[in-house]
């Protein structure tokens, strides 16, 4: 496996946006303990603008550090901007990551995209998410 | 800061006296061991050297070590080379499902030239059960091979059991002992095997330097061929300082046999007790009892192994998740999956293995800096989240 | 007295400096490159930093290197796994009759394996005609295997013309360059080749430290199996000290490249020309010019090697009779009965190679020292003492 | 190999009767320079006794030392003593040889019975001599 990137250690050791929030108004859930990573991203949306984004990880360092920088990048963003967040975004943003971590940049982007379909949902508004396709993780050795 | 490597599974570092009996074979008494001239004859007397006292550590004769690069070379030469050479007996094969990839993927290759495979499953802590051997065996069976002792959750196998059975109906059997020797006793008459691997690097020697033993009339085709070294069955110009190496770090651990097991037992159960103690949804993998005595192999719900070895490497502990060998893998371990770990906890899982360096104090630092480390975790985790909630409501 | 070792194609010491590169990673940094915690992570750079070094002393990607424990085990895992992986195009190698062992026994496993094997002679010089090569391929041909260098009679082989044709009818090309990588330029690039080995040991780095290239693209079945290391190509705990060594002697040979051809050829000419004028009845094997600048392979009529080679060892000068790496056989050199070489003669033939620090008094040393040896055995010969008498007659 | 004996290196480094007898009463010559060994032995006899006794060979240090080692043994032996000269005695003189060496001892024997031989043949005796079985030589390695 390539070495994390010091932007990855850093959202690893100090993640932003750790937590719940109470009553928020979108909370997406997606991934498999099974396959290691399952992520949980919360929103509160004012306006069409996110004004805040909470995240609960269980996985590896990349899904945690992946679930902050999104977390991060969604902040102040109106919500047709976040739909546009690509997991590419969010690993560049990391300064890389291992080729076989993308996939937990993946996750971070469907985390984003599902609590976005729960807030349209909760809204009564048709929801215009497109779920990225499910890449698979990519198995190593075995 | 306090370094504390609990990795000695994956790797351990070479003892000092190992290196320095390396050493002059590096530049002094370079020689290649083929050659007849004194250069060559100095480097030929020491890898006999080395040969005997190998063989002294597993109570074979000398001329029964063939030394290899690897455990992983040395298990690859066992399977194939047993099998293709006796294929004639029979093209049946019979293995545990706890075995290293280094024993199942090769059998694998079997299987895809025309072997039959029997895997037998183990207990739920890990052991393989000698009558399942004796029940999968059959006419055509021609090689039996159950590992001594399993690398990531240190569960020892009744190997001597299984070995009588093998013995009375003339099958060849083979033991992976790359996790088991120098830290255990390893007897090869004792266990009646015909062949044992064994690799260096996991006991002090180099890396570079593990052995095949193949007891005396056994036939086994060379895998590395169109050499004479190694009386022809594994060419390849000798590694002469790794095999001096391994020469010394088996002497070593023939000598401090009788202490290892009784000092690393208190340490690893101190580490086990006091986690217990202080971590609460946490689990034992493998046997309590029949384990090796410098392995702890934990579980812990609602966290991932990856997370806590780096936050642990943040405090200068080094220890594995998951397979020791295949820790760059994304894949949890297939040993964990055999004997029923839940996938979920099995993501969860450390591995820590101590040393003959490892202190009562490095495994109280570890129990400082660990269940924080956990705590820290769950109280991210959505699955932790999910659990509190619930049990709230109940 | 003085001590000459003229074996290097046996084996060399390790460069000093190759010594002191690896010796940290025995104890101080000796972790397992498959561990994520910054004990492994430190091992896997300098196995990285290593494999970067290796490459570009041969012009090649490092992602394209894969490391192995020696020379033998490099061509066991071309020609094996080239030929395994690839037999869907055909089930036809071509090899040369001098090709070393390591390449010759694989090649006649896989026929046994069904693949079909031409062997194409080499000139009275050793060297392989391209032509010859270009009228033994078939539409069923996998693969081609001709070495760069011989490492008994030093002949260079017109590697990169035979590139030309394999490229162009698009059938894989290894060419084992473990006599010549160090010594000469070696370059993929240029010789066009698919696959090439190489090995530490022959040009001052450690035994126990090899490496196959694999151009980037090509598929290779992996030979010794069940570890992702080497990018799942070749399983087995890495030797990483010996691939730093592997390194650092990579990097030095190619900054003193162009150095040692020019240095040892003088040498190589003045102890051939030296003999010529000192020995009667004496001959060159292999080409006078297209050869290793450290090569001397020649014939002394009605004397034997290792009689040879025993009184020279009682003299302090280390050379090797016959094959340089199979000197404790008893049949004589393939190499020398390829190309010609009358069998009584090539019983009497010695390989003296240079190394980068044998001086003009070494060369000088066995010219005094040599010629006595040749007439003493001479004079307990009776085929010298049959030609004398016959010589008398005429 | 097994490392020679210091006894074989002292009488291969300092072989005793080197040379030619002229007008000999016996010479043997055997071996094959295509296989490394040729061996000759010349015996002086006189009144049955072996008096003298010299060789010339071709061949490795195990064959030079066992031509050494013969010459030694059956000077002053009677022809009939000097038959019963075995392969295995001269290696044991020798302190042993290398298993793949074996063959030296037995060309040894077989210079001493040819030498022998041609004694009778030269004398018109029938001649008694068995030539011991041939053995071939254990090519080891490829
Ligand atoms: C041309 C050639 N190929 C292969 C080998 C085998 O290499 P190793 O000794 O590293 O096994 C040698 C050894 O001398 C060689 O000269
Ligand atoms: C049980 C077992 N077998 C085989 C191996 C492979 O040995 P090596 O790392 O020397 O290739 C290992 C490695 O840890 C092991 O634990």
């Amino acid at each position: 496996m390539e070495q994390y990137s010091s932007k990855v250690m850093e959202h690893f050791a100090h993640p932003h946006n750790v937590g719940e929030i109470e009553n928020a108004d979108g909370v997406g859930t997606v991934g498999n303990p099974v396959c290691g990573d399952v992520m949980r991203l919360y929103i509160k949306v004012d306006n069409n603008t996110i004004t805040d984004a909470k995240f609960k990880t269980f996985g590896c360092g990349a899904a945690i550090a992946t679930s902050s920088m999104v977390t991060d990048l969604v902040k102040g963003k109106t919500i047709d901007d976040a739909l546009k967040i690509s997991n590419a975004a969010v690993a560049e943003a990391l300064g890389g990551l291992p080729k076989v971590k993308m996939h937990c940049s993946v996750l971070a982007e469907e985390a984003l995209k599902s609590a976005l379909d729960d807030y349209y949902k909760k809204k009564g508004i048709p929801s215009p998410v497109k779920m990225p396709a499910e890449t698979g993780h990519e198995h190593e050795g075995e | 800061m306090r370094k504390v490597y609990l990795d000695h599974a994956a790797t351990t570092p070479a003892h000092p006296k190992v290196v320095e009996a390396m050493m002059p074979f590096f530049t002094a008494k370079f020689g290649n061991p083929s050659n007849l001239h004194d250069v060559g004859r100095e480097a030929k007397n020491a890898v006999e050297e080395a040969r005997s006292k190998t063989a002294a550590l597993i109570g074979s004769k000398p001329e029964e070590i063939f030394f290899t690069s690897s455990g992983t070379e040395s298990n690859n030469f066992a399977i194939k080379g047993l099998a293709q050479a006796n294929s004639q007996k029979g093209k049946h094969i019979i293995v545990s499902q706890v075995e290293h990839f280094s024993v199942l993927h090769p059998v694998k290759t079997l299987e895809k030239a025309g072997f039959a495979v029997t895997a037998v499953p183990p207990s739920r802590e890990g052991l393989v059960d000698p009558a399942h051997i004796s029940k999968a065996i059959t006419k055509e069976t021609v090689l039996v091979s159950v590992m001594h002792a399993n690398n990531e959750i240190g569960t020892i196998q009744p190997i001597a059991e299984i070995g009588k059975i093998t013995r009375e109906k003339g099958i060849l059997f083979h033991t992976d002992a790359v996790a088991s020797v120098g830290w255990i006793p390893v007897d090869v008459q004792a266990l009646g095997v015909d062949a044992l691997s064994l690799s260096g690097h996991q006991f002090y020697g180099p890396k570079g330097a593990a052995a095949l033993y193949v007891r005396k009339g056994v036939r086994i085709k060379p895998q590395i061929e169109g050499g004479v070294q190694e009386d022809g069955r594994r060419g390849g110009t000798e590694n002469v300082p790794a095999i001096v190496g391994l020469g010394k770090a088996a002497e070593i651990a023939a000598a401090d046999m009788g202490n290892r097991a009784a000092s690393l037992t208190p340490l690893r159960d101190r580490l086990l007790a006091g986690l217990k103690q202080r971590v609460p949804d946490m689990f034992l993998n493998g046997h309590p009892e029949r384990r090796l005595p410098h392995n702890v192999n934990v579980s812990f719900l609602y966290v991932e192994g990856e997370s806590m070895l780096l936050f642990l490497n943040m405090e200068g502990i080094y220890v594995s998740s998951g397979s020791a060998c295949t820790s760059r893998s994304l894949k949890s371990s297939h040993v964990l999956s055999c004997i029923g770990t839940d996938a979920a906890a099995a993501n969860g899982t450390l591995l820590m293995t101590l040393g003959t360096g490892t202190s009562a104090e490095d495994v109280d630092y570890v129990l400082e800096k660990l269940p924080p480390i956990v705590e820290r975790l769950r109280s991210m985790s959505p699955l932790y989240e999910d659990v509190v909630k619930s049990r709230k409501k109940t």
